[in-house]
């Protein structure tokens, strides 16, 4: 074996909001190895079709990996059935994607999110092996300890757990969305060496989407 | 040569004749990289097991990233979800199923809402414990599986066979690291059933299980309480506090406490409750 | 089930004990590993992207440990007119590529139509090939930088590629040592004028080499330099540059 | 095991204007075992001096005996209030004293200094490399969590009843992330004539 | 052909009594059902012209190749069945890559000609495949060599040629070419002369239009194999053309 | 027709050096209604009947995505078509998956051409008993190409295949110049259904039952327009009178046609001889 690892972890952080009629997910664009930095200009979104995105921190070479599996069962799934899938059966298909990799996994930390047929939002996040979680919020990736328990204050803090939405209350709009995870991004990049850089919102609505930048620490 | 395959030769008569034996990693098929389609079925198809599995296998023996000089060494494993507390066990109106609903790697808690039960038919539950995807993925395949049985014979599958054939899949998997500890419950012909399942394929039928972190106390309160006569309403509480007291004393075990209740006509969901809130209930606060 | 795991046949092939001593090559009880580490292997390069096109820097040598065993080895490969490549890492693992390259070029060339090698296409290529051997435990043991103008999207691509398969792309780009001494530099130089004309990048690449130079006992001063334009690529031929050592004597305490 | 990880637990503590704020957790585990829920890790050093000690319990109880012993003597040796700075360097070194077989705490010290009522806050590793500049102080079980929050929430010249509630938000959600934490937390407001001491409810599983 | 169609005439494994191999003649046919093609090797390098018949003038001019490249100095020109033509175009760029990579340098013609010959004799010992309906025609340049030219028969026969043809106008075209000595021309005369032969050769009253496809490798293409360039082609199909209205001319008088 | 003796395999050659399986192959195609397929500078389009086995029944798909750059129309054997469908949408994905972009539309028909051949020289197997009609958008621009079962394929401006595709050929020759000069992609799709509209039966006539359509170009992937789209489109060209075929001008086309001049209620044309695997068109004798 010597050395060689076949693994590495590439640090960023991704999130995503769930609302009524939106979407919102959020990523940094560092790609670091150890300590040194190999790319600030890497945003962790990636596009799946329409409706959906897919956002993922870990090992980036299994990254890129993950979404060409993906867009190659996506698109068989075109010629199949001569749509696109929904966000609701692409976040049926991560399981085997991932648990195909099951005794060698990709180092991932996948979030996707969409639309659904209603223009809804949702919001899924999984671990390498393809354990799915739906919930109203995610964060995954280097900065999640740091910033999940700040979503979870501004969130979910009140509520009981016996009864989780799918979707954020309708009191948090999208404006105050976008606020909350600029907010978590600084905090994260305030505290964590793998993420920073630029932070980059993709906020989706049944009307169409919309990106947005905004400059983290670059230190 | 291209001729060699008209003639129906043999690859390796290649080597053995004038030309020098091709490299081996020509067999990287680095002129193109190609998918294996296989691997792209629509639909559950096994995890591969790679050639190489003995040389990942000891990658991943360690349960978290290895510092090796200050460089970290990053393992999928460390971000496996983990930790739990679920039981089961017979009585005069069929068999309970409760579990908690908290997800933990290391000791970060991951999600405090998992759902442990999942159903494999209208009279068949799987509980989880252990690797959330492992559970997950394997109790889909029973249920496909089951669901062919009832295809092919025209009657319900029995919670023994079931649960037989989880344990052989399993069993063919062993020793590669899949991390189960499953209970299969159900109601069938011969009445209600219950077994216990692990990643080693290992199967024992029984009246009162519980598996996962949280296990030792929720046997305390079980073992106590336990008798076969229990009404309806008395196993439900009795399952609700084994549960209960678990996630307060368990650190890996918390969120919800979910109970279902399989009968002779299914399974039933009775109620999904905070334990934080029934705690709170309990002391009069 | 197409990958239905047969335990009889692994336990057999733990099991079997070779009687000459040596496995048969295709069916060899351990998996087949080329590079458990570097062997005669060049250093860090650098990539650095200007307004209309991109300039790939790398020293000449091939140094077996701390032996300069090859002097003046070239490790910028022209691909064509659009595309170059350099690498860092192993050097024969870089011929093997280098070979499949020119494979497929020749094959390109022989279709008459007009498809061929773009940087982002052989950036993807090499992605793949590289995080394949990664996924077989036996690893190409290199790091490239693909540099070209892409005609399609009529832009310079500038991208980084480690031996894991980790891709990205990057105005400018490092890699090896390169990353902890020449990126910061680089950074620097790109983030004050995002406007890089072709000279300047020429000069922050040459300088990023010097500074490697200095702190870096595997490079030379001997390099070379590849500039790719809208109409061109140029791998130059190899040069030397000025260094100044008068600061060394103020450096105390290393010895 | 990681002796941070065997009993558990976390301690914050946060400036304020003119006021300073630290509270813990109640959480006392063994291993995989809850035993009680009912165990502070804040101790009273002066009127308005307190050290947060999570970590190995066993570890926390033997450094506050010796803290307060030495704080006591310096206190009648020197006829005056110890100040926060000073019990920061007595901590430090006295920590540092054990460099090659560490007591297994982290310290979190909140104060307010007696003659200038400057608000103080620091938090030291097990050998007492500590950081006085920030305006608040992490340590235990759920670091990171706090930490994201603090940064998230913390704004300047916080009243004593917003950098209470502002805390007890912080150490609310941190614990509901951290397996071992949480069951109740303790809250210290401190401020110039007096000191405000709560309980919050968190959750107990 | 007296043994046609008494029935040992169905399979390539099959002798008839008087000892051939009537599914090889036959695959021949189909190669003198084609467009002609022609090589010449000259002094300097090899020519091929192929007449590029044309069905309909919805396809573009581009369809329907019949000269391809194999290796950076080495074409391929076909008569018979273009799909047969293309597989045997793609073993032989297959052969020339492996060659390279074993060797690290191109291929000899006559070693590719040897791999290809032999892959094409294959077929006419089964009789689970046909033969190749194609006479391949291959040739190339390079400075150590000088020019070489083969051609292969659908039976895997190769010879060496200064000239060689294929197709319809096989016989006439060969008569053509005998007139010239091609060991003494360069290829820039010979462009010119196997763009009058095609002329020549073509029917016009058969097959009503055609495309003139022309493809060199010499010393004026350093050393690449390639589509003659346009102006080249333009002005032999030019001579070509007056050659043929004087002919005809001389004819009427 | 005739029995024939040396018609029974794809691995016998007649006297005459031909390959009667392939040419019935080519048959089949016919029996496919029928597709066309046009280009102009930017866009390519194909049209197709789809037919409807019964009033009942759902039509069968003629039109097909193979990637977002190129699909393909089919006349013939629908279940081979899928075979093949299957082997260009994996040759696009393993391609797209290698370099991240399309594969280029000469390199797909290449290797296709080469898996089809296969079947035209091995007895293993039949050749494929259906015509493809694929448009694509690359590097090169559009691209319109023919694919036979004879493993055969063509680059073209227009073409037409299956049933009564011979009237539309004559359609595409007459108004070449019109529609490669077409300016949009309405204008192209229109021209592709006068032609399609030519193949019609004198008691059909197009609407988006009986017709679709698709097309692919610069900067817009492939896309099977929706049947609101094709009635739309189709709505201006039924407007038009329905031409008389005419197909004298046409150069190559095949005498028969000219009987159709007097009296259009005739049956329709026969199809042309099959130009089978040969590039010239082969002039069927009697057998000795």
């Amino acid at each position: 074996m010597g050395d060689f690892s076949p693994y590495d972890d590439n640090g960023g952080t991704v999130a995503a909001i769930a609302g009524q009629d939106y979407v919102l997910i959020a990523c940094d664009s560092r790609l670091s190895t150890g300590s040194t930095i190999l790319s600030r200009f890497t945003p962790k979104i990636y596009p799946l079709s329409k409706m959906t995105v897919f956002a993922c921190s870990g090992f980036h070479a299994d990254v890129l990996t993950l979404i060409k599996n993906l867009e190659v069962r996506m698109k068989l799934f075109i010629h199949e059935h001569g749509e696109e899938m929904s966000t609701k059966a692409v976040m049926a298909l991560m399981l085997p994607t991932l648990y195909g990799r099951r005794f060698f996994p990709f180092y991932v930390r996948p979030i996707v999110a969409g639309l659904d047929r209603d223009g809804k939002g949702l919001v899924a996040s999984y671990d390498p092996v393809g354990t799915p979680e739906f919930f109203d919020y995610v964060i995954q990736g280097s900065g999640e300890n740091l910033v999940h328990p700040f979503l979870h204050n501004q969130i979910g803090a009140k509520r009981t757990l016996s009864d989780v939405p799918v979707q954020a209350p309708p009191g948090l709009t999208l404006d105050k969305a976008v606020k909350l995870l600029k907010d978590a991004f600084l905090a994260a990049a305030e505290r964590d060496v793998y993420t920073g850089d630029t932070v980059t919102l993709v906020a989706m609505t049944a009307k169409g989407t919309e990106t947005m930048e905004y400059q983290l620490r670059r230190d | 040569m291209a001729l060699s395959k008209v003639c129906g030769l043999d690859e390796s008569w290649e080597s053995y004749n004038f030309e020098a034996p091709a490299p081996e990693v020509s067999g990287m098929k680095l002129n193109q990289p190609r998918l294996s389609l296989d691997e792209f079925a629509v639909g559950l198809s096994m995890p591969s097991v790679d050639v190489n599995q003995k040389v990942v296998q000891a990658l991943l023996e360690d349960e978290s990233d290895v510092q090796v000089e200050h460089q970290k060494v990053a393992n999928p494993r460390a971000l496996f979800l983990h930790g739990t507390t679920t039981l089961s066990f017979k009585f005069q109106g069929g068999v309970m199923v409760a579990v908690d609903s908290r997800a933990s790697s290391g000791q970060q808690i991951s999600s405090q809402t998992v759902n442990k039960v999942i159903p494999i038919s209208k009279y068949l539950l799987g509980t989880m414990a252990g690797g959330a995807a492992d559970c997950t993925y394997w109790m889909r395949v029973l249920n496909r599986q089951c669901r062919m049985f009832e295809l092919r014979n025209r009657e319900r599958i029995t919670v023994s066979a079931a649960s037989k054939l989880l344990s052989n899949m399993l069993y063919g998997y062993k020793g590669y690291g899949i991390s189960i500890g499953s209970m299969i419950a159900g109601y069938d012909k011969r009445g209600p059933g219950l077994y216990v399942i692990d990643n080693d394929g290992l199967r024992v039928a029984g009246n009162c299980f519980s598996i996962g972190s949280g296990s030792p106390y929720a046997f305390g309160v079980l073992d106590t309480e336990y008798r076969y006569d229990l009404t309806d309403k008395e196993a439900y509480e009795l399952a609700r506090r084994a549960i209960y007291h678990a996630t307060m004393r368990d650190p890996y075990s918390g969120g919800n406490v979910s109970v279902y209740h399989i009968k002779e006509t299914g399974w039933v969901k009775i109620e999904t409750q905070d334990v934080s809130d029934l705690f709170y209930k309990d002391r009069g606060l | 089930m197409a990958h239905r795991y047969d335990i009889n046949s692994a336990l057999l092939r733990d099991l079997k004990v070779p009687l000459d001593g040596r496995t048969s090559s295709s069916h060899s009880a351990t998996p087949k590993q080329h590079s458990q580490g570097p062997s005669v292997s060049g250093t860090a390069v650098i990539g650095v992207a200007f307004k209309d096109g991109i300039v790939l820097a790398a020293d000449t040598v091939g140094s077996y440990g701390t032996l300069c065993k090859i002097r003046t080895v070239p490790r910028l490969l022209k691909v064509n007119k659009n595309t170059v490549l350099a690498m860092s890492g192993d050097y024969a693992d870089f011929q093997f590529i280098e070979q499949h390259i020119g494979k497929q070029s020749i094959r390109d060339f022989n279709s008459d139509d007009g498809y061929e090698w773009s940087p982002k296409s052989l950036h993807s290529w090499l992605t793949r090939v590289l995080y394949n051997a990664r996924s077989k435990i036996d690893p190409l043991w290199n790091s490239y930088v693909v540099g070209g103008y892409e005609t399609e999207t009529n832009r310079p691509y500038l991208g980084g590629l480690t031996m894991l398969g980790i891709s990205y792309t990057s105005p400018y780009v490092a890699t090896g040592f390169g990353r902890f001494i020449a990126q910061p530099f680089l950074a620097d130089q790109v983030e004050k004028n995002p406007e890089l004309d072709e000279k300047t990048a020429r000069v922050a690449a040459i300088h990023a080499l010097r500074l490697l130079y200095y702190r870096n006992r595997e490079s030379s001063n001997k390099y070379q330099l590849a500039v790719v334009t809208k109409d061109n690529a140029v791998v130059e031929p190899v040069k030397e540059f000025e260094t100044a050592w008068d600061t060394a004597l103020m450096i105390r305490g290393y010895d | 095991m990681n002796p941070f990880n065997y009993n558990g637990g976390v301690c914050v503590a946060m400036k304020g204007k003119n006021c300073v704020a630290i509270a813990s957790d109640h959480r006392l585990g063994a291993g995989r075992l809850t035993v009680s829920t009912d165990f502070p890790k804040v101790f009273e050093m002066g009127p308005a001096l307190f050290i947060g000690l999570p970590g190995l319990t066993t570890d926390s109880l033997t450094v506050v005996n010796k803290l307060k012993f030495r704080v006591n003597l310096y206190e009648l040796r020197e006829n005056r209030k110890i100040r926060p700075h000073t019990f920061k360097a007595m901590v430090e070194s006295m920590l540092y004293e054990r460099r090659f077989g560490p007591y297994y705490v982290a310290s979190v010290i909140a104060g307010l200094d007696p003659e200038t009522d400057e608000p103080f806050v620091t938090a030291m590793d097990v050998l007492g490399a500590g950081e006085v500049n920030e305006p608040f102080a992490v340590a235990g079980t759920a670091e990171e969590s706090l930490l994201g929050l603090c940064e998230a929430l913390w704004e300047p010249d916080l009243a004593p009843e917003d950098l209470f509630e502002t805390l007890s938000q912080v150490i609310l959600n941190a614990v509901d992330f951290d397996c071992l934490g949480g069951a109740g937390a303790t809250i210290h407001v401190i401020e110039k004539d007096k000191v405000t001491t709560r309980t919050i409810k968190t959750r107990m599983d | 052909m007296s043994s046609i169609g008494t029935g040992y005439d169905l399979s390539s494994s099959q002798y008839s009594p008087d000892g051939r191999v009537f599914q090889v003649e036959y695959a021949g046919k189909a190669v003198e059902n084609s467009g002609t093609v022609i090589g010449i090797r000259g002094k300097d390098g090899v020519v091929f012209a192929s007449e590029k018949l044309v069905t309909t003038k919805l396809h573009e001019s581009s369809a329907n190749r019949r000269i391809w490249r194999i290796d950076t100095n080495i074409g391929m020109a076909a008569a018979g069945l273009i799909a047969d033509a293309r597989k045997l175009s793609e073993i032989a760029r297959k052969e020339a890559a492996d060659y390279r990579n074993q060797y690290g340098v191109i291929i000899p013609v006559k070693e590719l000609t040897k791999r290809v010959s032999m892959y094409m004799h294959a077929y006419t010992l089964y009789s689970a495949i046909r033969p190749f309906g194609v006479n391949c025609l291959i040739g190339g340049y390079d400075s150590v060599h000088g020019a070489e030219l083969y051609m292969i028969e659908p039976s895997g026969v190769s010879w060496g040629y200064f000239g060689c043809t294929a197709g319809k106008a096989q016989q006439a075209a060969k008569t053509e070419i005998e007139k010239l000595k091609t060991t003494d021309m360069s290829c820039t005369e010979i462009v010119q002369k196997a763009a009058k032969i095609i002329y020549g050769v073509h029917d016009a009253v058969k097959d009503k239009e055609f495309i003139l496809e022309m493809a060199w490798c010499s010393e004026q293409s350093a050393g690449i194999f390639e589509d003659l360039p346009e102006p080249i082609l333009k002005e032999a199909e030019t001579l070509a053309k007056q050659a043929l209205e004087e002919d005809e001319d001389a004819e009427m008088t | 027709m005739f029995r024939n003796q040396y018609d029974n395999d794809v691995t016998v050659w007649s006297p005459q050096g031909r390959l009667h399986q392939i040419e019935y192959a080519m048959e089949a195609v016919k029996q496919g209604s029928a597709v066309v397929g046009m280009k102009n500078a930017t866009h390519a389009a194909i049209a197709a009947v789809k037919r409807v086995p019964s009033e009942l029944a759902s039509y069968q798909k003629k039109l097909f995505a193979i990637d977002e750059h190129c699909g393909v129309g089919i006349a013939g054997l629908t279940a081979d078509a899928r075979t093949i469908n299957n082997f260009l949408q994996t040759e696009c994905l393993n391609h797209r998956y290698a370099y991240s972009r399309p594969m280029p539309l000469s390199r797909l028909v290449g290797t296709l051409g080469n898996k089809m051949q296969v079947t035209t020289q091995e007895e293993s197997g039949r050749p494929y008993g259906v015509g493809l009609l694929m448009i694509g958008f690359d590097h090169k621009g559009p691209h319109l190409i023919q694919i036979d079962p004879s493993a055969n394929h063509y680059e073209c401006k227009g073409m037409s295949i299956g049933a009564r595709s011979q009237s539309a050929r004559t359609y595409l020759e007459k108004h070449l110049d019109t529609y490669q000069a077409t300016q949009t992609v309405e204008d192209l799709v229109r021209h592709a259904l006068r032609a399609l509209r030519d193949t019609l039966t004198n008691d059909q006539e197009l609407s988006s039952k009986l017709v679709s359509v698709a097309v692919v170009g610069k900067d817009h992937p492939f896309q099977v327009y929706d049947d609101q789209l094709v009635e739309d489109l189709i709505s201006e060209v039924i407007k038009e009178p329905r031409a008389t075929v005419r197909p004298a001008q046409s150069t190559f086309a095949v005498q028969a046609e000219d009987l159709m001049e007097e009296d259009t209620n005739r049956p329709p044309p026969p199809d042309p001889e099959v130009a089978v695997a040969l590039d010239v068109a082969v002039h069927r004798g009697t057998n000795p």
